[in-house]
């Protein structure tokens, strides 16, 4: 079979004295999505930070398309193709929205001017990004110059999860994307998610609105005090055994 | 010759800017007063500047600069350092008359000329006294000086001063410290036990006396950078329970607090100088010029006009000129 | 390789397929134990208590210096040093309130200054009495702490500016009061010189300045741990908009601030009365770096909402142990400087060391 | 009938040119809970925030048991009665659990201790604030002296919304309260919004879930650019009913 | 009252049942057409483009101070004024870098006066060559930026700590190697001076080192607005964390900034020399308070990530003005200071409700 695009072995992280993640492991394969639910606390966020650099992992290992990886920084995993909306957004407040998708990686003008001047593409990077944000059908927000820190919390998370979408290569991991967004809005980001399993991507999308999960999901990795309870599919289990895993009130046959 | 292009076409009345080192120092602000009201009485308007802090070059160029661009007949300047001399220099192109205070600048001739103390002679008139007062006793030294984040020249003239009038060989004379800790002075043995800064105040000054008293408790001489330092090392001495008539306490400055201090036995002897009189002095040779009179002349032997110094004290030591403390506070300032 | 389906497990819970679950204890259970060693014991307990790490580098720098100079470790050299430190420090506990609340004050010495001169001036000239002079200097330190409060509130102006402007403003009020003049002991009431009288201990001898200087400790460390107006200051400092929608009056808490702060600093200002001897427009020069310094080294954030006055107490006396210390072992005056700014760093680093160290 | 225990008319809110609420009116009946929805940046938060003090309405004027009141501060209407979770949540990061939930209601020592010294109770306020939490049933959180910054995303909002529920006298608002839980941790709070009604008060309840919604409000307002597109109810239309009014797509007869 | 289920409505939208809907124009639109009057319209712009208000700010003191004493708007004085600025205000250009990451710097006249001497006294005493020597002045302000930079990004110290110690370490530095003694113009290279020669432009007369700090300006004021570097900075100083998780290399940039900031003091050094016509080491003894003070009042905010270089030329200008200004109308010292003070704060309060209106 394929060699899973994303790969984690015995993952462990504590804090201080909370253990966050206690020998986790999980596969994504290309052109899936994997769901990872579980209930406030679980460690669902601390997972994917150790998988994409934010943080790193007290012991385990991680291996993408198979080579051993060492993210020292969320830097290096993006740069491997691994594109992350965190829970906290990871926006810069003051910036606009254009310069907040396009952050990190800017793109400079043609000609002399970008190559020897440095200098950015301000107009080129303004058109891009509306053309993201209007993909997501986000209507409300129209002028890429505003700052971030001007709009609402739903349309913040919009910016984000534009930011992923338009670069994700190779896994694009979403965690709460749509807790903010309205009816309207989290339709767009499932659709979203949809196409990028399409584009042949593995997608990994955190969410508590158990609808969500079973509507877009391939396979579901229950989280559970900071352990994997096990993985499940929509078809294998129903929302309820979903939700009784999370909480403890149904164990999985080992 | 004064500036013929802006100045006397604007008014009658002649500007003089008096900028001094800082506005903090009593001195500097005796200064000030005693130009403000020679000025009144001269006729001459006098516009008070100043640097920041003591050693504030840049704020000087810049009082130096707006006193050109205002159009004025002359500067009295104590300067901050050899950074303003530039700006003076562009002054007296401009046409005005600069007079230096209290400070002589490196060189002499970068004014038209200085009024001014011998700071080193000041310091050595202590120095000697302070030696003949000891009587061949061995001396154990504790010095208090000014700053230690800046090098200004009134702190290693008074200091290296006095250590010249004790007899003892002060190495480089523009540096404080760096002479021998022990050895002989021309009565007998001695021991500098340290080099504290004050900022020239009388917490710095306690804080200063009270780290020196850890470091050795035989000290029996204090030279202080100025009056409300050795205030502060008296305050010490008191608190670690010794008594200040044991220890020779010697300043400069002279101010009437200071003569007041000599007298309440506080202080045992102090150089006086006379800050108004040179704000005094200058006001008038600046009137003097700008109406076409004679320039005055430095003193004999010396390339300034020396307001002179006189040593207070009321324990006079044999070979040291001194006056008592009634006669200095007749002629004291502030 | 597996099958896509069942690859998945996880660590040690029950899966549906895959590896088998690992018995007994987790991973990170392991782990922990591994860590549990007496040293990273240590290092939690000084995580739990942020003041023991600066009061270690002090007991260190103490430690240090005493070595080098028999005569660091004697009971009058600490007396002293701990005198030496009592109008530094009580002025910084004023500038804690102010950092707390992400503010800044730069008029902090200018207005002890202002205070002290209007105590001894209208004493020493005007014949007031001994408390009535007192009560003016206080009244004094908080009408301009008052002034700062205003413009922060309600002008909505940055600390920084605001006090940058005070600081001129007071500065120059001072100097043309006093003309630069200070004024001395003898002229001054009883009352006001009583900060600088001694009081024995055993073989220390501590001032009754020195006590003041404990006395504001121990209320503004009361005020700011046990009271709702403490709580109310690290969440006004923390994050004051937040504070604001959880109902909080801020305007009211930065307001109290400042004229606690400026009460404070009119304190100090006996306290130095009693330390100098006198009464001096041009005292406690460095008076704003040196809080501030002091505030920091101790451990409070500059962006607010995280500190506390035992901080930095131990911040400003570390500081005066490295300068007293430095002298005392015959280091030069530039030397020293230098020094000092080195082991400024240092102190801080392993300040941090000890702190970030978790697990 | 009864008088509305709150009621706004013609709430105006401008910022710079961008319009937040263009003449609003409402009403909340004690022991009533009344949904507001809407797209993201419908207006939501902007109309809470006008009724709660935290925005001063440009134009329009609000009714508090039917006396015209005017909050110039959030303190103000929490003094009235009124106890929000905004979406912003408004804790204080450093504080620990129990200092957020007392924040500026805190409660003093009994005796001379608290009248003199004013000293707080901290052991009680500890306490009581453990109970509240578990009353929520967020298990995860167990002790109440540690910063709130500590805790995950759901852990916080639980925080907050403990601090209203123990709180409110008249009027709980509550600002997309499930956004960050988890199905347990939501299903509770949809319980203690029933509670709360129970105890005969009024709750505003602003959410993007429909189903948390339909199950729980009497009265659902639907906001739309700014304005109220109506005002339904669960009985009176479908989900996809009020979906399609808060996006346009269907409009209420006038 | 009506009935409950029957009380509600929306203002204008089509409601099910209530009172009927208002027609036309909205509520808001109303408002905002009764409020668009010109002043709100200029107002607007004002909020739109963040330099004006200072800017505006800095004509109104020109013009109030001209109108004072004629003297004043002359080209001959507001050359000086320019002339006055130029060290101040390049050396205020790597304090905005430095601020709008969040960070602060004390060290900035330290490390100015330290690449000043080296470039003086390597060229006066050790006989290098003008553009050697000034290299050497580069490669030491490069150098203690890089100090600073490390310490701040690999020991994770806060920045005010970090260069409340490098001023010390610097300035010792300084001391140590000069003695406190100058080096005058005529000892150093044409290259060295270069700086200090006159420009005539019409009746204007600036110098080269004017000049070179208007080229600071351009340069940073490029790099901050138009490169990925200058976003990367911004969104740092907003948000390190955020910034970190986006994938910016948060420590790379920080370093960078400090390095750039060494660099710009060792220019604004080699302008002071021109300037002052020797390089002593006590001059700028205000350097940290003034670039900081330009910064502030340009906009700047001191917890990062909004502000721009204009700013603080406009800053920097402003406070010039006032000092000037209060100079030729023959303010005295004393009364100078206290004015300087509260020009401060009023202008910071102006610029504040300029840009604090909306609507
Ligand atoms: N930086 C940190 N310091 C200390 N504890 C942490 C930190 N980050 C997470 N934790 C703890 O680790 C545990 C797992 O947190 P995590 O954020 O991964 O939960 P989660 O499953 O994402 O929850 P939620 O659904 O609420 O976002 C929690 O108990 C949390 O308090
Ligand atoms: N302080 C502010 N300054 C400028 N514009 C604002 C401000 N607050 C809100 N807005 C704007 O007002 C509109 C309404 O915002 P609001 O936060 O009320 O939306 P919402 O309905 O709560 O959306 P969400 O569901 O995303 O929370 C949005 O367009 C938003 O950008
Ligand atoms: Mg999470
Ligand atoms: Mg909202």
């Amino acid at each position: 079979m394929t060699t899973p695009v994303l790969s984690a072995r015995g993952l462990v992280k504590t804090f201080g004295r909370v253990v966050g993640l206690d020998g986790v492991d999980l596969d994504l394969h290309r052109g899936e999505v994997l769901a990872v639910i579980g209930d406030n606390g679980a460690g669902k966020s601390t997972l994917i930070k150790t998988l994409t650099g934010a943080l790193a992992p007290d012991a385990g290992e991680i291996r993408l398309d198979g080579e051993l990886v060492s993210f020292k920084r969320p830097q290096d995993a993006r740069e491997a193709g691994i594109e992350t909306v965190y829970q906290t957004l990871a926006v810069a407040p003051a910036l606009d929205i254009a310069s907040n998708l396009y952050l990190a990686r800017e793109e400079r003008r043609p000609g002399v001017l970008g190559s020897v001047l440095r200098m950015l593409d301000k107009k080129g990077m303004r058109d891009r990004a509306q053309q993201s944000v209007q993909e997501l059908g986000i209507s409300t927000i129209q002028n890429m110059a505003v700052p971030v820190e001007s709009l609402s919390g739903g349309q913040r998370q919009a910016v984000a999860v534009a930011r992923a979408a338009a670069f994700g290569s190779k896994v694009v991991v979403l965690d709460e994307p749509t807790a903010a967004l309205g009816v309207k809005e989290s339709g767009q980001v499932l659709r979203l998610v949809e196409q990028l399993r399409e584009r042949n991507l593995g997608v990994i999308l955190i969410s508590h609105n158990m609808p969500h999960v079973w509507e877009v999901a391939d396979r579901i990795h229950v989280q559970r005090l900071g352990r994997c309870a096990g993985v499940i599919t929509p078809e294998s289990h129903s929302m309820t055994d979903g939700v009784a895993i999370m909480t403890g009130a149904m164990a999985l046959p080992a | 010759g004064c500036g013929g292009d802006s100045s006397a076409s604007d008014s009658d009345e002649i500007a003089v800017s008096l900028i001094t080192k800082d506005s903090l120092n009593p001195f500097f602000v005796s200064m000030q007063e005693g130009a403000k009201k020679a000025g009144e009485a001269e006729g001459v308007d006098i516009t008070i500047a100043a640097g920041a802090e003591d050693g504030d070059e840049e704020g000087q160029i810049q009082a130096i600069e707006n006193a050109v661009a205002q159009g004025q007949d002359g500067i009295l300047i104590t300067p901050n350092g050899p950074g303003v001399n530039p700006a003076i220099e562009k002054a007296r192109d401009n046409g005005l008359y600069v007079i230096a205070l209290d400070t002589p600048p490196e060189p002499a001739e970068t004014v038209d000329i200085t009024f001014a103390t011998d700071n080193f002679a000041a310091g050595e008139l202590i120095g000697e006294w302070t030696a003949a007062q000891l009587d061949g006793e061995k001396a154990t030294i504790a010095l208090l000086d000014l700053f230690n984040d800046k090098i200004v020249s009134v702190d290693y003239n008074r200091d290296q001063g006095f250590l010249t009038g004790m007899g003892i060989d002060t190495a480089d004379p523009e540096k404080n410290g760096d002479e021998a800790s022990s050895g002989s002075y021309s009565g007998g043995d001695y021991e500098i036990v340290c080099n504290e800064p004050t900022n020239g105040a009388e917490d710095g000054g306690r804080t200063a006396m009270e780290t020196c008293l850890s470091t050795s408790d035989d000290i029996n001489v204090v030279y202080t950078i100025n009056e409300p330092a050795a205030y502060g090392a008296e305050a010490a001495l008191k608190a670690a329970g010794i008594d200040p008539k044991d220890v020779l306490i010697v300043s400069v400055d002279g101010g009437c607090q200071g003569v007041q201090a000599v007298a309440d036995g506080i202080i045992d002897a102090t150089s006086q100088q006379y800050p108004v009189r040179m704000a005094e002095e200058g006001v008038t040779a600046i009137k003097e010029i700008a109406t076409g009179g004679e320039a005055p002349e430095p003193t004999d032997g010396k390339d300034f006009f020396d307001t002179g110094v006189e040593l207070v004290t009321d324990t006079p030591a044999d070979g040291v000129e001194s006056i008592d403390t009634a006669a200095a506070s007749e002629i004291c300032w502030g | 390789m597996t099958d896509t389906r069942t690859s998945i497990s996880g660590g040690s819970g029950p899966a549906r397929t895959g590896p088998p679950a690992r018995p007994g204890p987790s991973a990170a259970d392991e782990l922990a134990r591994r860590r549990s060693s007496p040293a990273q014991r240590v290092q939690h307990l000084l995580h739990g208590h942020p003041a023991i790490s600066p009061a270690l580098i002090l007991v260190l720098t103490v430690v240090v210096f005493a070595s080098l100079n028999p005569r660091f470790g004697e009971p009058q050299t600490i007396s002293l040093m701990v005198q030496q430190t009592a109008v530094v420090a009580a002025l910084a506990v004023g500038q804690t309130l102010i950092i707390l609340t992400a503010g800044i004050d730069l008029s902090v010495g200018a207005v002890a200054i202002l205070s002290m001169m209007l105590m001894a001036k209208t004493a020493s000239e005007n014949g007031l009495s001994g408390p009535v002079a007192l009560l003016l200097g206080l009244v004094a330190g908080i009408a301009a702490g008052a002034l700062n409060g205003f413009l922060v509130t309600r002008l909505k102006l940055p600390p920084f500016i605001v006090t940058l402007g005070t600081l001129s403003v007071f500065t120059a009020m001072a100097l043309l009061y006093t003309g630069g003049r200070s004024v001395q002991q003898v002229a001054m009431p009883d009352l006001l010189n009583w900060t600088g009288e001694i009081i024995r201990v055993g073989d220390f001898r501590i001032t009754t300045g020195v006590l003041i200087t404990a006395a504001i400790y121990l209320v503004a460390g009361f005020a700011l741990s046990q009271t709702a107006w403490g709580r109310h200051v690290y969440a006004v400092g923390d994050d004051a908009e937040a504070s604001r929608l959880a109902g909080i009056r801020v305007n009211r808490v930065l307001f109290s601030v400042y004229v606690a702060a400026g009460l404070i600093y009119a304190l100090a200002a006996w306290v130095l009365i009693g330390r100098a001897g006198a009464a001096s427009p041009n005292a406690i020069a460095g008076a704003n770096l040196d809080s501030i310094t002091a505030v920091v080294i101790g451990g409070t954030s500059l962006f607010g909402g995280r500190g506390a006055v035992l901080g930095t107490l131990l911040g400003a006396l570390i500081v005066q142990a490295f300068t007293t210390g430095l002298s005392l072992a015959g280091v030069d005056d530039q030397y020293r400087l230098l020094a000092v700014g080195v082991l400024v760093i240092l102190a801080v680093s392993v300040d941090q060391w000890i702190r970030k160290v978790r697990a």
